[in-house]
């Protein structure tokens, strides 16, 4: 019986000891027109060394291509150190540390995030994760609904060069309590949320106004100027930003006069593995005037009966088993580990680590962009400074080139002829840190050969 | 020994530099938008790193060091191979938006834990991308609410939980826009039919159960409940939380739920990491199908040229109804490879064996301890999967409370049972030892218990105190919230 | 500084105290005249990241072929527990017990590794490890001459069908003390030593003889006919067996009347990785009479000063760090990573796990041997029971079908063409549990059409 | 809490079973040769093991977890990048017997690591496969006698080594058939030229040195040892264990070594495992390169043609003169790996500063140390990488051992130095700090030793009675040694 240790003579005692004739007859209170009496569409049990030849074929049938797909996940190289720590038992094998005095690891490790990840967005407070960046928003943006006492409107502020999966996360989530959300167009040079648009507002009652830094495109916003709009409008500010930029970039904390309210966003680019999608980690920081608004959990330092030093949850009034229908949020299991992994990670790059990182990840980006437009029918589709990736115009339907692309190996990008019709056949493309000069290059000869290929055919 | 945090260990100029890439061109950001003071990130070499992460690691319990008997949590053991099939390199690093062609294998991973989800509940479709079961929870709920919507009956705003539900219960239904409606349990633990019956109407959006309920008792009369929730025009939502205790044994979609979630955390054995990853897949009947959250894996044989199969993605154009996207991609996929590899390790007989074993040792469990004199809250029933003590009597006769025995049996080497959940019992201990513990080691926890219950009577200071040998004794919960210190400032020292 | 934490102000402090002027001046000691200034045939440092890159490239140049190679090193399934328990900081990055009171967890797993492997041999005691198969062997041998007081010829039977890499480190590591090996024949028929040419030792004084189970061939040996031979003559009798094969075997402690005097074998198919030749640990027991004599670590369970039970290295005057040029061998640093694998392997399998991998591997052998020998030209070199591995003769010689089923992905086992060239064009082969239906398929259908191809040529 | 054995935890009929293969058919082994009776293995689940090893794990100190100077074995921090690469799945699968048109990847590496070595030591050639460092001495003393053979100079079979060598030197002649002649050293730890002087003769084979010595001080005259030693026909053994100190200042070879082994579980960091594994790969001078142990790396550019080099195996075969084969197969090939990912990272300068850091660390901690009121044992003299203290003066006047200090220092989170070794100087503790260790940790160590003085003049008893608060106290090795208790019976219970 794989992972049960129960022996024969164990059931035996077991059973006397409860006074039961069968293990059967502990279900005896079940209705029997209910009960089951076989699984036969699940397939029988295999060995692990089945299972591993099972899931080492079908990685082995996947591959590794040469990936420059970024759009909201990003290939950065994981310090071999990070998921050795992870993976230890004592982390990955815990659950929430509800018995404070056995899961001081756990939580003193929170505290430590809770500390970097203020500092880097400039705020006041953390919390110890949320789901993902998307439902991170999302959290932000009921938030902000209940933090903003002056607003009665539950109206939302949404750029539409937000990531376009978070933009339906949000939608999804918060429209069954009637939220409305109000999209702002970006500007078609540019890329930038068009402040022309957001100028439409002026005068209006919102809730939030959201921002992404670098947006969707790569794009770095004019944030003070969209934060003091809002600011200005009594409209909270909801920064949705990538944390390994924020090295290089004003952290939200000091966007415009004041600085934002609440920043959000993806932690997978701190130490966790792309994993097609998953795990990964949501994070929320902002300042402590909205702390009891805020969802997750949160840790705090206080001192034991002796006075020494300890952690422990705090501010648990907030959360779904003390405050119930009434709580901030519904989230109980969040995804500690992987925050644990983006502490590790902040831990071993340091400040510098993480500049250098930002910066080699802008730089291979801009050397990509100019390989790629070096090929005949490629053309940028914004003008001004970007982060790590970029929107390119191709002069053929994007699908077949990135499908030709793909059986050469790479990954040439997202298609955004879906998400963004009016850019025509664009992509989105990414390099960080890990592409070399002779990544780029190898990409650049493909698209000119599969391109060539194209107009030939 | 004390550990410090670890920017104590910091000092200027220090740093772990095989991490740093070499020294770049300087970035090109425009003046206004550059950062001008580092963030407080510790500067620190490797081995202060893996030094001070390894210690404070000793400082946890868990599973792989200590029984961990969580009530509600499924603390079971996680085997190694589920991490180490997720962590090939060719998953680990995929990206979630690659192309489905060059994500054939994991897809087909995906594809197949979604059937075997459907056969192990009896649901007709799943989606897997909800990420801990509370989020499963929205889904189902928002589900239901679609539900009724498409039907044209917009006033169903009304979420009927059991008094002894989940937090997370009641929360949902706010996060959905419903009223959370409480009805009352009876004194064998089971809904009071007549309280429901009452709760019922035009208004009933669903009713959420978790079967065996958090009473740890299986709900006898799940049938009448179904019919009543059912005729009134409500639907069924089934938290799964507890779906390790009936594994193979009965199934949700026999017990007529409309929708659940699964905690592939619990059930299928998924780490639980110190607060997360989880997974908390959805599954529904059949006419809730084309409500379910994208994305969903498809199958798509191509049979006329006996090729294989193919697998692909189902978004919003395949399902015009979806609720939508829950995630920013397709969820905790690391998450459900390991599901899955746990799940195609135990296969038909070895998923029927879970329940059967979790709900051995938990009676065996409960049976010892009311051998020593403690009280389960529901005497008369059979234990699921888990159980419920209730230390009232020896709060009253000896001042101790739940909690000095939670934090006496961390001395004694045990991680605590739940405590003080479901409020509905005072004083309560939820205990689930989960079929992977050995009766050895159930029987050193009856041991460590029999020495709480003597010195609860001769010495309960003992109990007051505990914890005397963690690295911290009781810490000040009321300071923590009123003094809130939640970062630590450079000026702390 | 990649490892090398100081920081300037550490350095000025640190110099400050010693009173030196600066690091360089700390070397003032060394004759200038042997001083370098620079390494420049080093290559400069890489990260961390470019170090990765560079070594997954060679790994993927290297690929992953179907191996049939035993010959001494076995691809057996490695449960994913053993090596995320061995790789944790605790066993990684310890060193030797010397300080006992800090390394129970290290001395607790040796003395049940010395159970295991004690009680699986048969014996009575059992080292902390020697550096592998053929080291063992040879401090084997060594060992039988110290111990073996009737004999004074230092004079070792060895069989020809022992493994030849084995052979030859007895001869470069016992010649220099003068040790003469004698080499006994095999049967043509059987492969197994031959009884007659051991005969002819009779009367004869000898040290010790030799006896491997399975022997190279694969072939099952008389054990105990050969065990009696050698103890009428007053020599003892060293068994070099493999240690998945005793959980179907006799174990070496029963063979002949007596049983034999020393155990030693490759430890490598117990849980370590075969990773081109090592680490790998050495594994020898003996029995108590002979523990002064045995090499290597050997820890003892005691009491400390409250009574309490304990384990710390005992009988040590056996060794270097004591007895110096008397020590029973120079070995020092030994195998105790790789060792403690073996203990957690053997631990998850247990006896009845070590009999169906045993089995299974005995069967897939017979399966592929079958397989093969139904190709054309192929034939079974040796008739009679063999463990999991078997020696088949080709009509073409070996290198080239081995080098055109590399092409194929297929590594097809071991040209013994240079070894034993009066076996001809012959191939030791094997298979183990890890080898499916399937793989023993496609290695036929490879052999079939590359012999073909090479007949046809 | 103690943690019982393996074997107590163990059942009839229980099993990791997820760990079996299926059931198979009976195997064919012949009647005579069938075990009857399994072995003594334990019966445990899956979690059993995980936890049992888990918590054994944590009676553990390690670098990991702990400061640890142990001298004489450069505990410095060991990368975990070396581990991930060396256990990509295509190195730890790869067979050692795969034709190296399969391995080019691989060999490209042993190669490098190869042409690496002989840089930084300055030698002509280099052998990879032995396997630990006195594994790499008994290579190089054999390399030595088969030059004196190769040259008919038969009766050298004296290898001198100076007092306070380390115990696999003098062992190391033994196991090579040679006679171990030991030569005085100086007051100042030098080697005594005049007994040097005395000692060399027709039958010297040779002299082993390592230098920075075990007493942790430069040999100074190390040019005067190598003249009057080849003067006399003998040739000059490097015993690199104490390469760290002088790495990228000071090579063997400019030396006048003429074969040095190398600790690369020391100098170069791969892990001690417990007690290993190690790699003690060879290097020789010009006239020694013949007799190489095989195998060795050798690379073939096929310049003509224009492709790429090709590796391959230099065996007997090439390599006539050979001393032959020392290991199964090709060495420690993983430790190698890891070896050859920690150099990379280092690169030429991050050697040198290997060098720099570990003196600058040893002689700080000697500065501090002395500073405390501890005696050096060679005050006037810097150190090397490490160095000495003496405890003779504290044995006298407060009645406590070398041994106590080590135990105390347990107590207080610190490995012990290496106590009693070298021999010659009497209560020493042997302190290596190395290079990864912060000035942070130095001071902290230090304090602990202040305290540990405090304590031995004013409560010596607390440093006769340590450790007390570690998993076991002091324990009995006299017991140990006297009533064998080796392996554990069933019988035991
Ligand atoms: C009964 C019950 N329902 C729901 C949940 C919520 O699941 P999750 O923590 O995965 O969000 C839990 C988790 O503890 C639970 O015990
Ligand atoms: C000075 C010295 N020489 C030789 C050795 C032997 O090296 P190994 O333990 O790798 O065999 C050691 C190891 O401790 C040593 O310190």
């Amino acid at each position: 019986m794989p992972f049960i240790p129960h022996t024969e003579q164990d059931v035996r005692e077991m059973l006397a000891a409860i006074g039961a004739p069968s293990i059967e007859a502990l279900f005896d209170e079940i209705p029997s027109g209910l009960r089951v009496a076989a699984l036969p569409d699940v397939p029988p049990g295999l060995s692990e060394l089945e299972v591993m030849q099972l899931m080492a074929a079908r990685a082995r049938q996947d591959g590794r291509p040469l990936s420059f797909i970024g759009a909201g996940a990003y290939e950065h190289h994981i310090p071999a150190a990070v998921w050795s720590i992870v993976t230890r038992g004592e982390f990955y094998s815990a659950y929430t540390p509800y018995q404070a005095e056995a899961s001081q690891g756990t939580l003193q490790s929170i505290y430590e995030y809770q500390t970097m990840m203020a500092s880097l967005t400039g705020m006041e407070v953390c919390n110890a994760s949320l789901y993902d960046g998307a439902t991170a928003l999302a959290e932000a943006v009921l938030m902000a609904v209940r933090a903003n006492r002056r607003s009665t409107a539950a109206r939302i502020l949404m750029p539409r060069n937000l990531h376009p999966h978070y933009r339906a996360v949000a939608l999804a989530s918060a429209s069954n309590q009637g939220l409305q959300f109000e999209q702002l167009p970006y500007e078609r040079g540019t890329g930038q949320t068009s402040l022309e648009a957001l100028s439409r507002f002026t005068g209006q009652d919102f809730s939030a106004l959201v921002i992404a830094q670098p947006n969707f495109f790569g794009v770095l916003e004019d944030v003070d100027a969209l934060t003091d709009f809002a600011h200005a409008h009594g409209a909270l500010v909801i920064a949705a930003v990538n944390p390994i930029a924020l090295a290089l970039l004003k952290p939200p904390g000091q966007w415009g006069a004041k600085g934002v309210n609440i920043v959000v966003g993806e932690g997978q680019p701190l130490g966790c593995p792309l994993s097609s999608g998953g795990p990964y980690f949501g994070f929320m920081t902002t300042r402590l005037e909205h702390v009891r608004q805020m969802p997750g959990r949160i840790v705090g330092r206080t001192v034991d009966v002796d006075g020494r030093p300890g952690f422990t949850l705090t501010l648990q009034a907030r959360e779904q088993h003390i405050r119930r229908a009434k709580a901030t949020s519904n989230i109980c299991t969040n995804q500690g580990l992987l925050m644990l992994a983006g502490t590790v990670y902040l831990a071993l790059l340091g400040a510098e680590g993480l500049e250098r990182v930002a910066s080699l990840s802008m730089q291979r980006t801009a050397e990509l962009s100019r390989a790629l437009t070096a090929v005949a029918g490629v053309k940028r589709v914004f003008a001004g400074a970007c982060f790590h990736e970029v929107v390119l115009s191709l002069d053929r339907p994007v699908a077949p080139v990135l499908q030709a692309l793909g059986a050469r190996g790479i990954e040439g990008g997202l298609d955004l002829s879906d998400y963004y019709p009016e850019l025509g056949p664009a992509l989105l493309t990414c390099a960080t840190e890990t592409k070399s000069a002779a990544d780029i290059d190898s990409y650049a000869h493909a698209l000119s050969e599969v391109l060539r290929a194209a107009r030939a055919a | 020994m004390r550990e410090p945090l670890i920017f104590q260990l910091s000092r200027p100029g220090r740093g772990a530099r095989a991490q740093w890439p070499p020294t770049v061109s300087a970035p090109a950001v425009p003046e206004g938008l550059r950062r001008t003071q580092r963030p407080l990130l510790p500067e620190v070499s490797e081995l202060d790193v893996v030094r001070h992460y390894t210690r404070l690691s000793q400082l946890n319990y868990s599973i792989d060091t200590h029984f961990y008997p969580l009530g509600s949590c499924t603390m079971k053991y996680n085997p190694r191979a589920c991490n180490a099939a997720a962590m090939l390199p060719e998953f680990a690093g995929r990206h979630p938006l690659s192309s489905p062609a060059s994500g054939q294998g994991f897809l087909a991973c995906l594809y197949e834990l979604q059937e075997m989800l459907m056969s192990v509940t009896g649901m007709r479709g799943v989606a897997l991308s909800p990420l801990a079961g509370a989020h499963g929870e929205f889904a189902g709920v928002a589900m239901i609410r679609a539900y009724h919507r498409s039907r044209s009956d917009m006033q169903r705003n009304e979420i009927i939980v059991p008094q002894a539900a989940h937090g997370t219960n009641p929360a949902t239904a706010s996060m959905c826009g419903c009223i959370a409606r409480e009805v009352a349990v009876g004194p064998d633990g089971d809904v009071d039919l007549a309280a429901l019956s009452a709760a019922v109407g035009a208004k009933t959006a669903g009713i959420m159960l978790t079967n065996p309920s958090t009473l740890g008792v299986f709900e006898r009369r799940i049938e009448e409940v179904a019919r009543i929730v059912h005729q009134a025009g409500g639907l069924l939502y089934y938290d799964g939380a507890n779906l390790n205790a009936i594994l193979g044994k009965v199934r949700p979609g026999d017990m007529a739920f409309d929708a659940i979630h699964m905690n592939l955390h619990k059930t299928f054995s998924t780490p639980h990491g110190g607060g997360g990853p989880g997974a908390g897949a959805v599954g529904v009947a059949a006419r809730l199908t084309p409500f379910l959250p994208v994305p969903i894996v498809a199958r798509e044989s191509s049979a006329e040229n006996g090729t294989a199969a193919s697998y692909r993605w189902l978004t919003e154009r395949d399902l015009p109804q979806s609720i939508g996207r829950l995630t920013s991609f397709a969820g905790n996929a690391g998450v459900l490879l390991r599901a899955y590899v746990y799940m195609r390790m135990l296969g038909r007989e070895g998923m029927q064996r879970v329940g059967e074993y979790a709900t051995l040792n938990a009676n065996y469990l409960a049976a010892r301890l009311t051998q020593l004199g403690y009280d389960a809250a529901y005497p008369q029933r059979r234990a699921s999967h888990e159980f419920i003590l209730t230390l009232k009597r020896q709060a009253h006769e000896c001042g101790i409370t739940a909690m000095d025995v939670a934090k006496r049996l961390l001395d004694l080497g045990f991680h605590a049972p739940t405590t003080y959940f479901p409020l509905l019992i005072s004083e309560c201990l939820l205990i689930e030892p989960t079929e992977t513990e050995s009766k050895q080691t159930l029987d050193a926890f009856v041991a460590a218990m029999a020495q709480v219950l003597r010195e609860a009577q001769q010495e309960p200071e003992q109990l007051r105190r505990a914890p005397h040998s963690l690295p911290v004794r009781r810490l000040d919960d009321v300071r923590a919230a009123r003094e809130l210190d939640l970062t630590y400032k450079s000026t702390d020292g």
